[in-house]
């Protein structure tokens, strides 16, 4: 299955071409090539999918493949980084999510960017992503998916502030990249850490189950942590970066100042999940060896989940509750994780999560490609300035309702399977937790139908020019993942992606269906009942919920409190001081020196008098100082 | 006579060439040829170097050669490359030909200009090819003269004042070097200066430890090693564009190559007696430098700083000890060169243009110059480590070889270290996102003009360099591992 | 009585036929005659120089109180090389209205020290030695006077007699004392009964400041910067170079030959000398602002530094001291020639006045530059060679903190050095010194000055040469 | 002192006598140069110093090597340099004292270490 | 003891007048005294058997150094023209100093000169013997000193007409 490669390759070629070309070529050629290159990847990929889960099954189980392999760099000893392929159920799942999405969002990108300035550096960037991004989910070892995980922080950063003019732009992309990058620190000190002890990189050996490799590692605790432990627990805050978990969710909301396409493609499909997949991916050592992390990283997710759901409910730009929402569902999938067990049965978590990850970036892509093609009729993110828009845009939306009530977990959408297979498994490792995610299954439904309604409901605007549908290259992707929302729920996921390969077919808890159904058909009409006319309502109801109501929409006040640590601590409580000693002690006592030679120099030149008889005088002194040297000492 | 040394020869040839011109026309040509013929020597050495290596001849050192100098004091003119200094003197020559394109049109008096920069260069290339201790010294020395020069006259701003603290903190390092040096010289008793054959000798405690103190910190002052940095701010910062390229590019790296050869290879027990305070030393060295740069507000110092940052990390490397860890401390020597002299070519287009270098009164660059611009942030980008660029793959050689020390010294101060690359990054998106992105802050730039001719080969150069090594590192590190197999059989415990 | 011995002097010899034929021609020449002098001069100190470079096999003349070994032709070649080059630089100030009947004078005086200082390194008993020794201090103090109407000049005169006498006072009753103990004033006899008893050392320790004096180390050095700045230019490079640089020598040979029983305390005294003279000559010298007094300080420091050749008492710190003598005096003399020449065009003697001196005398100040670069030690230049020997002769033999103190020296001597650099280079003056045309002779000396800077160093067989000879003492 | 007592009566003058004599004068002379103000006082002192180096070259060849003559010629020697010393010495003084009008050793201080640097 | 007694003699004359030389406030008498001095050292020649030394003393001290200094003093002094004395604390320091020195000297040199010495009484020395070895070229003959201090004569000679001269 060596021309999986080129599923790799075909992106960089096209980023380099892009790049190199820059506007030598016209857009719209641009633009084609990066497409066509994608429908090319998106079609090997469906190949790679199919080819896999048609031969690999070995008795039951999906076997790992390493098509390629290849040293990239050898250190001395058994530690070596090598760049490879690895086929098995996740990654190749991971392999058609991105390519479809992202082969949607290249088309989507065609009619939504058209005429924007560096639109040949956009599609660029597209592809330098799209391929970061499969190269992340196909790495074979722990060094390959760090590279690949910086690569994808790069080209987040570059799409992010894509609108380099626009301030808001540059400081959302150098914070997505800073908060990311402040996780990966501690990505990389979990690689360092793993390394030292198992001496290897290796998925493959890493998830063999040996536990030979983990030998030398035992019994070394840190501030009572196994070490181990800490290995794992740091491993998790990359991912969290990546997947913005509290408290590192929040570069995420700002990082919707880059083109809408790109938040679908990065900050809703793909790119945020790469935490859960890091966690998925080395999940074998999470369960095996360091169960209290997993654990850690459920409550992580579950809080995390919670947190957001909140602030979606009170937030008024339709990207940042769509974001909001985002974190909230990633924060699921962590939870699947967390309290997923290995194999079979106890398995339920890992498959569910690796399902939600793959509806929700169907119906988050849908959300979001539809939210831009509201965006682009009404020229504005604010919740204010839309309502009615059902007229319209009748394709946006019918498919934006699909999403909302995928989202919402309604049957039979996508997301109410994925969904509630997570809540199965979250109440089958404890209740109160699991009563605590249905909660935000309905909070869910309750902003999603919020935002549904506020645009396409509620109290017509004046607009200017008066919106109309968007043209087709939009509206066929926006078509495409509806199709996939609506039925990708049908998909029996437990056959092919499961904690240890073997296929699983969990029976249905239809109490539990049913009440989250329930739960969430509530959350609806709540909104509906708020915000489908324009009534008083929302704003007695936010009145009286007053502070803890502010509080949710200040996101509470974490950004603050980042600016505050970041300004204060970091600029005004180091750096500054830092140049300060450097400039003024390190570099004074140097000039010190130098200013103490000069004195010096200074004082002693009333040896130096002119008055010949002194001189004789110091002479005399001299000598005989000398004689009394040489005769005692 | 060495065929190696024609690396020295050419540069003199080239100041005596330079010395019959008379217009800028016959300078350019000069410069260019010469420097291009010297790239094209190292490229050659690099070939026949490898060439000589499959042909299986395993000699430490490839073209060997030893003329005696000075027999009273055992001064040779030995000569030899091994990996390291064929990478070494790769880098030099990739540093000089882009830097005297960057002064392509230096306004006053070019000829003296590449005259002195010609004579720099010999310095750094004959230290690299010289195995001798002497003969590394003099090199090592002889660009003196030419630093305070190039600074004082075509420098700017506080150009007096830094060129002089540059070349005193410079000489200081010198001092140490040079007793260190003598002290191995006579306390050895050897009758040579040979570097390969004091190698074999042994210095009794604590002696040792005293000469390897004196020799680590001397060359750690020339290569910028806390807190004996405080050059580097002002003389990278007064320093025109070429020299601040070579300063930072190859004279950092004369004393990181000179601290590794001399102190570590020669003095391996003081090494290891000492390791700690440097260790210490040098960690922090990273993060202060990162800090450091962090509160700058002129371009030129915070790359001046970062310098620091990514110099303290090769010193850092030296002293874990491991091959790994080595081999990373001479990719990052390599990769820190490029990155920093592209840094520095940037940085000196933009100021050539906007005539500031403050951070705060630029803005919106990237409209007005693209070419520079896509540069510039390159160059930020492999400094803060992107994968890809040659960055990357040195700091996490460095990263993992230095958490393979057993030592739990080591390993906290690798995970200090690592703090680095957040607040690389922190320094690094400032400045872009200050001065390329956003608003123009005067009407003024508009009218700018983008990269010419010269300065775009510069550029496609030293990224072309860059990343060659951060996608292509084995070619590298094996190089230097080939040097360094025979070293690290003495260091490693 | 064999007068013939005297032959074998043929150094001597022929500096004496100089200077009596100088003599003569002053007294009776015609004024058409007189126009030439000076180049007569110049050609027949050349030719005495040519005459007298190779060395040839150690002798004793009149039973051991002149002495010749082959090292002694190579320190009097750079003393006359030195000498010829101070002549050359002088040559144009010579020429002057109110230096051109006084010429004459110049020439003699100046070749009767050089012989005294001949005298001195080729005695063999402490007469001779007394007797070059004065005549090596007493025509100079005339010729530090001279430019007699000149305030400065007389009053430099003054307190380098008074100083010089002084010194030769006590170094006089020291030697009195030296011989009271041992009873002989023959080097090789002393040598042989001398015991380093106490009266020995004490007279020692007097003795030993005459020589301090002459080479100005700390604290005899006080009477040299007010001396080196009123004496015509020409004379302060001479005083600075070769004056100093047989004392230097003599002082070497004499420790090491007459005294070297007492080496254990001669070096601790060295050592403390060394070491202050290094330290406080940099001291001053980082504040000076008029160039010569600048140079005083620099020549006093550098003094200290050929000390370090001296301490060791080796036949390596011989050579290294011989060879640091030569590359010093060239470096210093190209310095002072620049200095002559600015001062005779321009009369500017303040370091401020060589602002911006390369923007209009770029050549001058390029070879005022790699002057002081040599001194300061740098490579290239051969003052790095000379000053790594030196180190290296101290170094071996033990001296390894005050290899360091000086080297660390390196440092302040390096600082006030560049900042001669700097002031000629790094700006431009409002008011600078014109554009000088300078004279044949001058430039002739330059050259040689910059050559030798520069190839001394390179060219390893001349201290290989010297380094041969430096068993012969 | 007890010596010197004892060998007043017997008939030799001890050799410690002399010697106590010159380094009076030696002394003397230096007293004299360090603190006179007149330069030809400065020279007188001077004139001291030397002889007094004179006197003990003299006495210790006739008391302690009567074999040679060689602190005999010494001292001879050493008169003339004296004599030559004083010659150049007081051309000197006189160029001082027409150049300046006095002889005051104080008045030679326009060569002296400057009071302000131009250092910052 | 007519020897011991003129010995005694003429050292309290150096001793005295060598102090007083230094101390007088009169140039003139400060040069009349330093002539006693010197005359004294003759004797003291005179009687250590050195006649030769003697008259060299008293010919070129006396008769040639003197007429100098009286010369330069009568040019540069006014008759009875008085030294102002100089401030107390250098003339205490110079004291001071002194005689520290020669106490240091003194009892260095006092309790180190314990040799025998043989002082030989006899009859002056052959001024022939003399001649002869100051003009031989053998061990312990000055031929060479002889004909290099003639240089330095003539040189000084030069330098001071030089000087001293008007033009």
């Amino acid at each position: 299955m060596q021309y999986t490669l080129l599923i790799l390759l075909l992106p960089l070629l096209s980023f380099v071409v892009l790049g190199l070309m820059d506007t030598k070529w016209k857009a719209r050629v641009a633009g084609s090539v990066g497409t066509l290159v994608l429908s090319v990847v998106a079609a090997l990929s469906y190949y790679t999918a199919w080819a896999y889960f048609s031969t690999a099954n070995v008795g039951g189980i999906y076997q790992k493949i390493v098509p390629l392999q290849t040293v990239w760099m050898q250190f001395s000893g058994q530690l070596h980084i090598d760049l490879g392929i690895l086929l098995d159920p996740i990654s190749v799942m991971m392999l058609v999510v991105i390519s479809t999405v992202s082969l949607m969002v290249h088309i989507y990108s065609l009619a939504y960017m058209k005429g924007e300035k560096g639109f040949e550096r956009y599609y660029a960037f597209l592809s330098l992503f799209t391929f970061s991004m499969l190269g992340l989910v196909v790495a074979t070892n722990i060094f390959q998916m760090y590279i690949f995980w910086e690569l994808v922080g790069v080209s987040s950063y570059l799409l992010i502030g894509f609108y380099y003019t626009k301030p808001e732009a540059v400081a959302a992309s150098k914070k997505a990249f800073i908060v990311t990058r402040f996780a990966d620190l501690g990505f990389l000190i979990g690689i360092l850490i793993l390394s030292f002890y198992t001496q290897t990189f290796d998925f493959g050996v890493l998830n063999s189950g040996n536990a030979g490799i983990f030998a030398s590692a035992s019994g070394v605790t840190f501030m009572g942590a196994s070490v181990l432990s800490w290995a794992m627990a740091l491993i998790f805050i990359g991912g969290a970066g990546k997947s913005a978990m509290f408290p590192l969710h929040i570069w995420l909301p700002d990082a919707m100042e880059g083109p809408t396409p790109v938040s679908a493609l990065i900050h809703a499909a793909t790119m945020v999940v790469a935490g859960v997949y890091l966690v998925a991916r080395l999940f074998p050592v999470y369960v095996t060896y360091t169960p209290d992390v997993l654990h850690g990283i459920a409550y992580v997710g579950a809080f995390t989940s919670l947190f957001a759901a909140v602030i979606a409910c009170t937030q008024t730009d339709i990207k940042r509750v769509l974001a909001f929402s985002t974190i909230s569902q990633i924060g699921y999938m962590m939870v699947g994780l967390g309290v997923s067990g290995y194999g079979g049965h106890e398995g339920t978590g890992y498959m569910a999560s690796m399902f939600h990850l793959f509806t929700h970036a169907m119906f988050k892509a849908l959300l979001f490609l539809g939210a831009g093609s509201v965006i682009h009729a009404v020229h504005s993110n604010e919740m204010q300035k839309m309502g009615g828009l059902r007229k319209y845009m009748p394709v946006t939306h019918l498919v934006f309702l699909i999403g909302c009530l995928a989202i919402a977990g309604i049957f039979p959408l996508s997301g109410f399977f994925s969904k509630d297979e997570i809540l199965a498994a979250t109440y089958m490792y404890s209740t109160g937790l699991g009563i605590g995610m249905s909660f935000i299954a309905g909070l869910t439904a309750f902003y999603m139908f919020r935002l549904y309604f506020n645009i396409f409901w509620g109290k017509e605007n004046s607009y200017e020019h008066s919106p109309h549908e968007s043209p087709l290259a939009m509206t066929i992707p926006l078509v495409v993942l509806a199709f996939f929302s609506f039925f990708g729920g049908l998909i029996p996921f437990g056959k092919f992606v499961t904690s240890d390969g073997a296929a699983y077919t969990g029976e249905t808890n239809y109490v539990l269906a049913i009440v989250s159904v329930l739960i969430g058909i509530t959350g609806i009409l709540l909104a509906a009942a708020m915000y489908r006319k324009k009534t008083m309502l929302p704003d007695r109801v936010s009145q009286s919920l007053g502070f803890i109501y502010q509080l949710a929409r200040n996101k509470f006040y974490v950004d603050e409190l980042y600016l505050f640590i970041t300004k204060n601590v970091f600029f005004k409580g180091m750096a500054s001081p830092v140049s300060w000693y450097d400039r003024h002690v390190v570099n004074g006592s140097v000039n010190g020196l130098a200013v103490v030679t000069q004195w010096v120099s200074v004082k002693i030149k009333g040896i130096q008098t002119g008055k010949v008889q002194q001189y004789a005088w110091v002479f005399l002194l001299g000598t005989l100082l000398m004689a009394f040297l040489i005769l005692f000492l | 006579m060495s065929p190696l040394l024609i690396f020295v020869l050419i540069p003199l040839l080239m100041m005596i060439a330079l010395f019959f011109t008379n217009n800028r026309k016959q300078v350019n040509l000069i410069s260019l040829s010469g420097s291009l013929l010297l790239l094209l020597s190292a490229i050659a050495l690099v070939v026949l170097f490898w060439r000589e290596r499959t042909a299986g001849n395993t000699a430490q050192m490839l073209f060997a050669a030893d003329t005696v100098w000075y027999r009273e004091f055992n001064i040779h003119i030995a000569t030899g490359v091994d990996g390291i200094s064929v990478l070494m003197v790769l880098l030099s020559a990739i540093i000089v030909f882009t830097a005297s394109l960057v002064s392509w049109r230096i306004e006053s008096m070019p000829k003296e200009f590449y005259t002195w920069f010609s004579f720099l260069a010999a310095g750094a290339f004959g230290f690299f090819i010289s195995i001798d201790l002497f003969t590394m010294f003099f090199f090592l020395e002889m660009s003196v003269v030419p630093k305070f020069l190039l600074i004082g006259v075509w420098g700017s701003g506080r150009k007096d004042y830094s060129a002089m603290k540059l070349v005193l903190m410079l000489m200081g390092g010198s001092v140490l070097v040079l007793t260190g040096i003598l002290g191995i010289y006579y306390l050895t008793g050897a009758e040579t200066l040979n570097i390969v054959e004091l190698a074999h000798k042994n210095i009794e405690q604590p002696a040792q430890s005293i000469l390897f103190a004196l020799l680590f910190t001397g060359f750690g002052i020339i290569g910028a090693l806390f807190p004996f940095h405080v050059w580097v701010p002002d003389g990278h910062s007064s320093a025109p564009t070429s020299v601040s390229m070579f300063l930072s590019g190859i004279s950092m790296k004369l004393g990181a190559y000179g601290a590794f050869r001399v102190a570590i290879c020669l003095l391996p027990e003081g090494a290891h007696q000492l390791a700690w305070i440097f260790l210490i030393l040098s960690g922090f060295s990273v993060v202060y430098g990162a800090f450091a740069a962090l509160g700058q507000s002129d371009l030129k110092y915070i790359n001046a700083y970062a310098s620091i940052s990514h110099c303290g990390l090769m010193f850092f490397a030296f002293l874990i000890f491991n091959e790994t860890a080595l081999t990373g401390a001479f990719l990052q020597m390599i990769s820190h060169g490029l990155i920093t002299a592209l840094f520095f070519a940037c940085i000196g287009m933009i100021y050539s243009r906007t005539h500031t270098r403050l951070v705060s009164e630029m803005g919106g660059l990237m409209k007005v110059m693209p070419f520079i611009g896509v540069g510039f942030i390159i160059a930020g980008l492999a400094s803060l480590g992107l994968p890809g660029f040659s960055g990357f793959v040195a700091e996490m050689t460095i990263f993992i070889g230095a958490f393979q020390n057993s030592g739990e010294l080591q390993r906290w101060f690798t995970i200090f270290a690592t703090a680095s690359i957040v607040i690389t990054a922190v320094y690094i998106l400032r400045v872009v996102g200050k001065v390329l992105y956003g608003k123009q802050e005067h009407q003024a730039y508009d009218s700018l003009a983008d990269a010419y001719w010269w300065e775009r080969v510069t550029m496609i150069t030293l990224i072309a360099a860059v990343v060659l090594v951060g996608t292509m590192p084995s070619w590298f590190s094996n190089m230097i591992q080939d040097g360094l197999a025979p070293l690290v059989a003495g260091l490693v415990k | 009585m064999n007068y013939s011995a005297f032959l074998q002097l043929h150094n001597e010899m022929t500096l004496l036929a100089v200077i009596v034929i100088l003599l003569v021609i002053d007294v009776f020449s015609s004024e058409k005659g007189y126009r030439f002098f000076q180049t007569l001069a110049l050609i027949l100190f050349s030719i005495h120089t040519l005459l007298n470079c190779v060395p040839g096999e150690p002798f004793e003349v009149a039973g051991g109180m002149y002495m010749y070994y082959p090292i002694h032709t190579y320190i009097k070649t750079i003393l006359n090389v030195g000498t010829l080059i101070v002549l050359l630089q002088a040559h144009r100030w010579l020429n002057t209205e109110e230096n051109i009947i006084r010429r004459g004078e110049f020439y003699f005086l100046t070749l009767s020290t050089l012989f005294g200082m001949y005298l001195m390194i080729s005695a063999g008993h402490f007469l001779m030695f007394f007797i070059g020794i004065e005549t090596a201090a007493l025509p100079m103090a005339t010729l530090v006077a001279f430019n007699k109407f000149n305030n400065k000049s007389a009053e430099a005169g003054a307190k380098y007699i008074l100083s010089s006498v002084f010194a030769s006072g006590l170094s006089l009753f020291g030697l009195s004392l030296v011989y009271g103990a041992t009873g002989s004033l023959y080097f090789d006899d002393i040598a042989k009964i001398m015991t380093a008893s106490q009266i020995e050392l004490i007279g020692f320790a007097f003795f030993a400041v005459g020589l301090f004096f002459k080479i100005s180390l700390v604290p005899f050095h006080l009477w040299t910067p007010d001396v080196y700045e009123g004496a015509p230019t020409s004379i302060t490079a001479y005083l600075s170079v070769i004056s100093k640089g047989t004392a230097v020598f003599v002082v070497f040979t004499i420790f090491v030959k007459v005294f070297g029983v007492m080496i254990a305390q001669w070096q601790i005294l060295l050592y403390i000398i060394i070491v202050l003279s290094i330290t406080v000559a940099n001291l001053f010298a980082i504040r000076q602002q008029n160039i010569k007094r600048f140079l005083a300080f620099s020549s006093i420091s550098q003094a200290g530094y050929i000390m370090l050749g001296v301490i060791s008492g080796t036949a390596l710190g011989m050579s290294s001291l011989v060879y640091y003598v030569l590359v010093y005096m060239f470096s210093n003399l190209a310095v002072f020639g620049v200095v002559t020449i600015i001062e005779n065009h321009a009369d500017k003697t303040s370091i401020r006045d060589y602002t911006g001196l390369y923007y209009t005398n770029p050549k001058l100040s390029i070879v005022m530059a790699l002057a002081l670069f040599s001194l300061a030690g740098i490579p290239p230049f051969s003052g790095f060679f000379s000053k790594y020997f030196i180190f290296s002769a101290a170094f071996k033999e033990g001296f390894y903190v005050l290899v360091f103190i000086a080297l660390a020296n390196t440092v302040v001597s390096l600082y006030f050095y560049l900042k001669v650099v700097k002031i000629m280079f790094f700006n431009q003056s409002e008011n600078p010194i014109e554009r000088i045309s300078t004279d044949i002779p001058s430039k002739i000396s330059l050259i040689i000055c910059t050559l030798a800077i520069v190839f001394v160093g390179l060219v390893s067989s001349i201290f290989e040469q010297i380094s041969v000879l430096g068993f012969g003492i | 002192m007890g010596s010197i007592l004892e060998n007043f009566t017997s008939g030799i003058i001890p050799m410690e006598a002399y010697i106590f004599v010159s380094f009076i004068m030696f002394f003397s002379g230096i007293y004299g140069f360090l603190s006179r103000k007149s330069l030809l006082m400065v020279l007188i002192s001077i004139e001291l110093i030397l002889n007094s180096a004179d006197i003990n070259f003299a006495v210790f060849n006739r008391y302690l090597y009567p074999e040679h003559f060689e602190g005999f010629f010494f001292a001879m020697f050493t008169i003339a340099i004296s004599a030559c010393e004083t010659a150049v010495a007081i051309a000197i003084v006189i160029n001082i004292y027409r150049n300046l009008n006095n002889v005051e050793v104080d008045s030679l201080d326009e060569l002296k270490e400057p009071e302000a640097s131009d250092e910052k | 003891m007519a020897e011991q007694i003129i010995f005694y003699i003429l050292a309290a004359i150096i001793a005295v007048f060598s102090v007083m030389a230094v101390t007088s406030t009169r140039l003139i008498r400060s040069a009349l005294y330093l002539l006693f001095v010197l005359l004294a050292t003759a004797g003291l020649y005179l009687l250590l058997g050195y006649h030769y030394l003697f008259a060299v003393q008293t010919a070129v001290y006396a008769g040639g150094i003197m007429v100098l200094f009286i010369f330069a003093i009568l040019l540069t002094q006014k008759p009875g023209e008085r030294i102002t004395p100089e401030p107390l604390k250098q003339r205490v320091l110079a004291i001071v100093l002194s005689v520290a020195g020669i106490a240091f000297c003194g009892h260095i040199v006092y309790y180190n000169f314990n040799r025998v010495y043989s002082f030989v009484k006899e009859a002056e020395l052959p001024t022939k013997q003399l001649g002869m070895t100051l003009m031989g070229t053998e061990k312990f003959q000055y031929l060479l000193p002889f004909e290099s201090i003639s240089i330095l004569l003539l040189a000084c000679i030069v330098g001071a007409i030089m000087i001293a001269r008007k033009r």
